[in-house]
């Protein structure tokens, strides 16, 4: 953990959404433990899907924007807030706590 | 996969996250929270201490049936910062004990996993979780019964060991823990012969269900299963018991007796000396017994 | 040469046990020697520059005559040349601290490889050479033979018959060696039987084979190094499982393997009794393993798919489980285990079908590593594991298949038929704190430079990996025909790592076309069905229950 | 402060307060009205023996004079780090130590705490945290953990938690900060009778430390936290 710096890294990316969302209940999945993060889904305004990234690994931007691009191709979402608390998850872990929270909506 | 789905007839209360828990405890579909998630009502200080929050800050409030029955619901994650209270964790479980003083469910439930106060926040959380312990006495003392219910990997340690003991009833498994200091902590204040927190055996007879149980430091003692704790707290939902002088003296009578059970020096092992002297059969053997073999053996 | 005299090694050997005699007087009786008197002991029967075996085994430890060792005066011996498989106890490296041992031939350094790193940069311990456990047995019979053997076992007789106990692990190659060629062999052991009170469960070492017996003041040291807690394997394992077990064993019919230790091998074993038998897989895979006693795999073994299990050695808490499953284990007359790491490195070697094991680090040649800058390790059996065996005539389908899909539309020596072993690297891209799996360049050439190595410690070649298996997907190296291939195959199962992200995306999905890279969709797998719900135990205490009580784990793995 | 000084600040030489050990233990008369005390001193560490000894002080007061107020003198290093102690279930043994105090407030007894020395965690959570109200003396130290402790816990450099502590109460100890978090109603400063006196007539029944600590801008979420979950629809 000492080679990790203090304090946390905020990240946003934000992509044009081909499929919207529409109304859905806020889904949490997953938790901020160590490995693990949580996932927030909220319905949203407007036909982007906009993420929004608080870790505390830094430095590791290139490769979250890599797993977000993905997930995005996999899950084109439109109308969408995803909200993202992380305590140095994987990406593998990543990819699988956003499938599990798409896995979750419900109209 | 069916085949699997069905071969598996028991969900581990210990592996479910708190979230998991409320789901599978309450009646299906019936919890309604307060403050949830997207609300955002996180912890100001760990962000600045390099920290990611949680967006309920490691507890889910609120409102559910049991059974029918309504209750209010409290659950600790324990992977969040081994569920410590901090401020926000704290105040929450506050809102709630407050707020079933006014509303007056059948029961409160807190499903407790915590190593006490968040470091992080020390000093609001060692408030906080005394602001817990006064709420929670007003709420039993108004003859709603609070259960505490304790059987995730990390225990129930600290402040949130003391507020356990101030409830109704307790309800454990066998892979529950309950007590104050961690062993960590004792070993690094007093050395590994004092306490080896790597030996778990030895952990788990000095804080764990079994011990809790033959030693009356908890009402039930269950398997780790998500039914059996459902089971349990429907059980408790009339075990209000409000704090007496009468009841008290009891209680003063049964610690007091119990520290005279146990000398100083025995030799060989503390929990087995004690729980002989309980006069628990075949203590030596308690290690190693399934729950319903020991549920047996209490003697208090 | 005029040689006339052919004996010098018995003459050698009389007269250090005249020494000893002389030495000790009546603190010798017969073998047995006087716990007090063992520094003697060395004194005596030691001379400077000897080739000494301080048994130290991947479990077990001669740990008394280690530290016995430690107390000799070095002016009388010293410069000695160890030839061991295990640095295990930091003794294993005090002997080079005070100059006793000068010179080190062994296989694996464990938890002492960051101190082994400073002593040869310091210059004080000249290294031989790093080997396999089998190469270094194999050496022990032709240029490293020990003239001094210094071995535990649990329990002697009068006559000096050894009994090791389920951890007979290295004792038999070593002894054997030693007493054969003139040496002498000197066990520490827990208990003395008398042999009509009490007397051994069996004989595992014979007395001619023995020359002194001490009884240490406290039993040897065992790790439970075998043990996975169940609880801790999380979904991405067992994905990872599931593609191994789809992906690989079922396609290839794999019958014979050995497994590395791991998380990830731990979701394997658990995973057959579940989701193999779901697949309706029992009796068509993994019948018979060479592996150590693994927990894990209690449930598979209780919903009858082994036949078979022989082991390298033992693990702490499964004796009377083995005792009660001596159909499967290889079990003595008394019904304890017999493990024997030199036997069960052949068999991995050249009766297993597959070999699946973690590492630290893959290169895009498919080199793997678990050598890590500052710490020189060794790899112990993974190299044997892990290796084509050349010299394999017999066949089996799942070798043959590997085979053909080497050799297809190849000619001459490069397509001559044959099969290949199945080789599987088992990781996840990334591991704890973000460190990749997936490297541009191997640490090991680094260490290589630092401790001036003759070649770079690779584990396992990459010449030698079949698959490599990721959270990503499954690349069949078998099936790439170029080193470009080879390297997009790698590159398509790297994730994100920064080997995985400059993929030549066409290519990989020319690959995966081809069924060089298979993603989990492509096996039919859906990821989001990796729940740990799919463990046949998801905790030690399943293990314990599945057991029925047989297994006893230790104490650190006792949450309850 | 020592006890003994504190105590003939406040009651005069003839106290009558006994030290027992660590228990501190006695009745006094203050404004002519019975008083009575129970405390700890030598930086007690609280085990189940000092646990249970302070809650029989408090039953007995309970059971033979109703109604009577209690002073609990606070002085500790926190609760005893033993194996046995846990053993021998020393959480209950708090527990019961606070029930006990929270039963004497219900049956009208006037319950005031005051860390005279110091006061650590466990140590006084189910004494003086327990209490109708909880002062201090401005000399008395309090905290959970003390920083290098902090660090090696958080693993964050002591230089930070340090910096940090300058602007944020909310884990660096001090008495000061506890005041501002509500956790600490007052200091007694200068007249030792007349701020008993003060605390005896204005120590509020119900438990307002979240409001004082929004007030005092050391704590400010945690009222109106409480506050949203009474509101939640």
């Amino acid at each position: 953990m000492s080679d990790i710096p203090a304090g946390l890294e905020a990240l946003n990316y934000s992509f044009a959404g081909q499929r919207a969302a529409g109304h859905f209940a806020p889904v949490l999945v997953g938790v901020v433990g160590s490995g693990n993060l949580e996932v927030l889904m909220e319905p949203a305004a407007g036909s982007n899907c906009d993420i929004h990234i608080e870790t505390s690994a830094r430095g590791f931007g290139t490769i979250w924007e890599a797993v977000m691009r993905d997930f995005h191709q996999r899950h084109p979402l439109a109308g969408v807030r995803v909200s993202i608390n992380d305590m140095g998850a994987t990406p593998a872990v990543v990819s699988l706590r956003l499938d599990q929270a798409v896995s979750e909506l419900t109209p | 996969m069916s085949a699997l789905d069905t071969a598996k007839v028991s969900v581990s209360y210990a592996e479910c996250s708190a979230r998991e828990r409320i789901a599978r405890l309450v009646d299906a579909e019936s919890f309604h929270e307060w403050l949830p998630p997207a609300e955002r009502v996180t912890s100001p200080h760990l962000a600045q201490l390099g920290v990611p929050s949680a967006f309920d800050d490691g507890v889910a409030i609120g409102r559910a049936t049991l059974a029918g029955r309504p209750v209010f619901i409290a659950a600790q994650e324990g992977e969040f910062m081994g569920g410590g209270v901090g401020e926000v964790h704290g105040a929450k479980l506050v809102g709630l004990l407050r707020r079933a003083l006014r509303d007056r469910p059948d029961a409160v439930l807190l499903l407790a996993e915590s190593g006490g106060v968040r470091l992080h926040e020390a000093n609001a959380g060692l408030i906080a979780v005394s602001e817990v312990m006064r709420a929670l006495l007003d709420v039993r003392a108004a003859g709603i019964p609070v259960v505490v219910l304790i059987g995730g990997a990390n225990g129930c340690f600290g402040g949130m060991g003391i507020v356990a003991r101030c409830a109704d009833r307790v309800v454990m498994s066998d892979m529950g823990r309950l007590a104050m200091s961690g062993p960590e902590v004792i070993e690094a204040s007093h050395g590994v012969d004092e306490f080896d927190s790597r030996d778990r055996a030895l952990v788990w007879r000095t804080t764990g269900g079994k011990h809790r149980w033959l030693s009356g430091d908890c009402d039930v003692l269950v398997e780790d299963d998500v039914t059996a704790f459902r089971d349990a707290a429907i059980a408790a939902l009339d075990a209000s018991m409000p704090v007496t002088l009468a009841r008290l003296e009891l209680e003063h009578a049964l610690l007091a007796s119990r520290l005279r059970l146990l000398p100083e020096h025995v030799a060989g092992d503390e929990a087995v000396a004690l729980w002989a002297r309980l006069g628990v059969a075949d203590a030596s053997r308690v290690a190693e017994l399934d729950v319903d073999a020991v549920r047996a053996l209490r003697t208090v | 040469m005029n040689r006339t005299h052919w004996n010098t090694k018995a003459d050698n050997r009389a007269a250090r046990l005249a020494r000893v005699a002389d030495a000790l007087g009546a603190r010798q009786t017969g073998k047995r020697v006087a716990t007090d008197a063992i520094v003697a002991l060395l004194e005596a029967a030691l001379e400077p520059g000897d080739r000494v075996c301080l048994e130290g085994n991947n479990q077990k430890q001669a740990d008394f005559l280690a530290q016995s060792l430690m107390q000799v005066n070095p002016e009388r011996v010293h410069g000695l040349h160890m030839v061991q498989s295990v640095l295990a106890l930091p003794e294993h490296l005090d002997v080079f601290e005070n100059g006793i041992a000068s010179r080190l031939d062994f296989s694996f350094s464990g938890p002492q490889g960051a101190h082994l790193a400073k002593l040869v940069s310091a210059n004080r311990i000249e290294i031989g050479a790093i080997h396999t456990y089998l190469e270094l047995f194999a050496r022990y019979f032709v240029d490293l033979t020990p003239k001094v053997a210094l071995v535990a076992a649990h329990a002697a007789d009068a006559q000096g018959n050894l009994y090791t106990g389920p951890n007979t692990e290295d004792t038999p190659a070593i002894v054997e060696a030693t007493a054969f060629s003139g040496g002498i062999v000197i066990a520490q052991v827990n208990e003395w039987v008398d042999g009509t009170t009490t007397t051994l469960p069996r004989v595992d070492i014979p007395a001619d084979w023995v020359d002194f017996v001490v009884v240490a003041p406290r039993p040897n040291f065992i790790e439970p190094l075998f043990t996975r807690d169940p609880a801790q394997i999380i979904e991405i394992q067992v994905l990872m499982a599931m593609m191994a077990i789809k992906g690989i064993y079922a396609e290839y019919g794999v019958q014979r393997l050995n497994h590395g230790i791991g998380f990830d091998t731990a979701a394997i074993e658990l995973l057959l009794p579940t989701y193999g038998e779901s697949l309706g897989l029992k009796g068509k895979i993994c019948k018979h393993w060479a592996l150590n006693p693994h927990p894990a795999l209690i449930p598979a073994i209780e919903a009858g798919w082994v036949e078979s299990v022989h082991s390298f050695g033992s693990e702490l808490g499964m004796e009377e489980y083995i005792r009660a499953r001596s159909d499967v284990f290889f079990t003595g007359r008394d019904g304890s285990l017999r493990s024997n790491r030199a036997f069960c490195q052949a068999a991995g070697h050249y009766a297993c079908d597959l070999f699946i094991g973690s590492t630290l680090q893959i290169d895009l040649d498919g080199n793997s590593s678990t050598a890590t800058l500052g710490r020189i390790a060794g790899f112990g059996g993974a190299p044997n594991m892990g290796a084509d065996a050349r010299g394999r005539r017999h066949a089996s389908p799942a070798w043959l298949k590997a085979g053909r899909e080497a050799r297809a539309g190849r000619s001459g020596a490069a397509g001559t038929p044959r099969g290949q072993k199945l080789v599987v690297q088992m990781v996840e891209t990334f591991r704890e704190h973000m460190q990749p799996a997936f490297v541009e360049r191997l640490d090991a050439w680094t260490l290589q430079e630092q401790a001036n190595m003759a070649v770079p410690p690779i584990m396992i070649y990459g010449e030698d990996v079949t698959h490599i298996l990721t959270e990503e997907g499954i690349a069949n190296l078998l099936l790439c025909r170029s080193d470009a291939e080879r390297e997009q195959a790698i590159r398509g199962v790297a994730g994100y790592t920064a080997v995985g992200l400059a993929r030549d995306r066409r290519m990989v999905e020319n690959l995966r076309d081809r069924g060089v890279i298979r993603r989990p969709q492509d096996i039919g797998i859906d990821a989001r069905e990796a729940t740990r719900n799919l463990l046949a135990a998801r905790s030690v205490r399943d293990l314990v229950r599945a057991s029925g009580g047989l297994y006893n784990p230790p104490m650190r793995f006792r949450h309850w | 402060m020592d006890w003994n000084t504190l105590a003939t600040a406040l009651f005069g030489a003839d106290h009558g307060i006994t030290q027992e050990g660590d228990l501190l233990r006695g009745t006094v008369h203050f404004d002519r009205e019975p008083l009575a005390v129970i405390g700890t001193t030598n930086h007690a560490p609280i085990g189940v023996r000092l646990a249970l000894a302070q809650a029989r002080a408090v039953l007995d007061t309970i059971a033979q004079h109703p109604g009577r107020p209690m002073l609990l003198l606070i002085d500790t290093q926190g609760q005893q780090l033993r194996r046995r102690d846990e053993l021998l279930g020393i959480n209950r043994a708090m527990a019961h130590l606070g029930m006990a105090i929270d039963l004497a407030r219900r049956r009208g007894h006037r319950m005031l705490g005051l860390v005279y020395d110091q006061a650590l965690s466990g140590g006084f959570i189910t004494s003086g945290l327990i209490a109708d109200a909880c002062d201090a003396l401005p000399e008395a130290e309090i905290r959970v953990m003390r920083i290098p402790a902090m660090a090696r816990v958080t693993k964050l450099p002591e230089a930070t938690l340090n910096a940090l502590s300058q602007t944020n109460p909310v884990f660096a100890p001090g008495v000061g900060n506890y005041v501002a978090m509500g956790g600490v109603r007052a200091l007694w400063q200068g007249d030792m009778p007349a701020a008993l006196r003060e605390a005896l007539a204005n120590a509020p029944v119900d438990d307002r430390r979240a409001l004082d600590g929004q007030e005092r801008g050391g704590r400010r979420l945690s009222a109106s936290v409480v506050q949203r979950v009474l509101d939640a629809a």
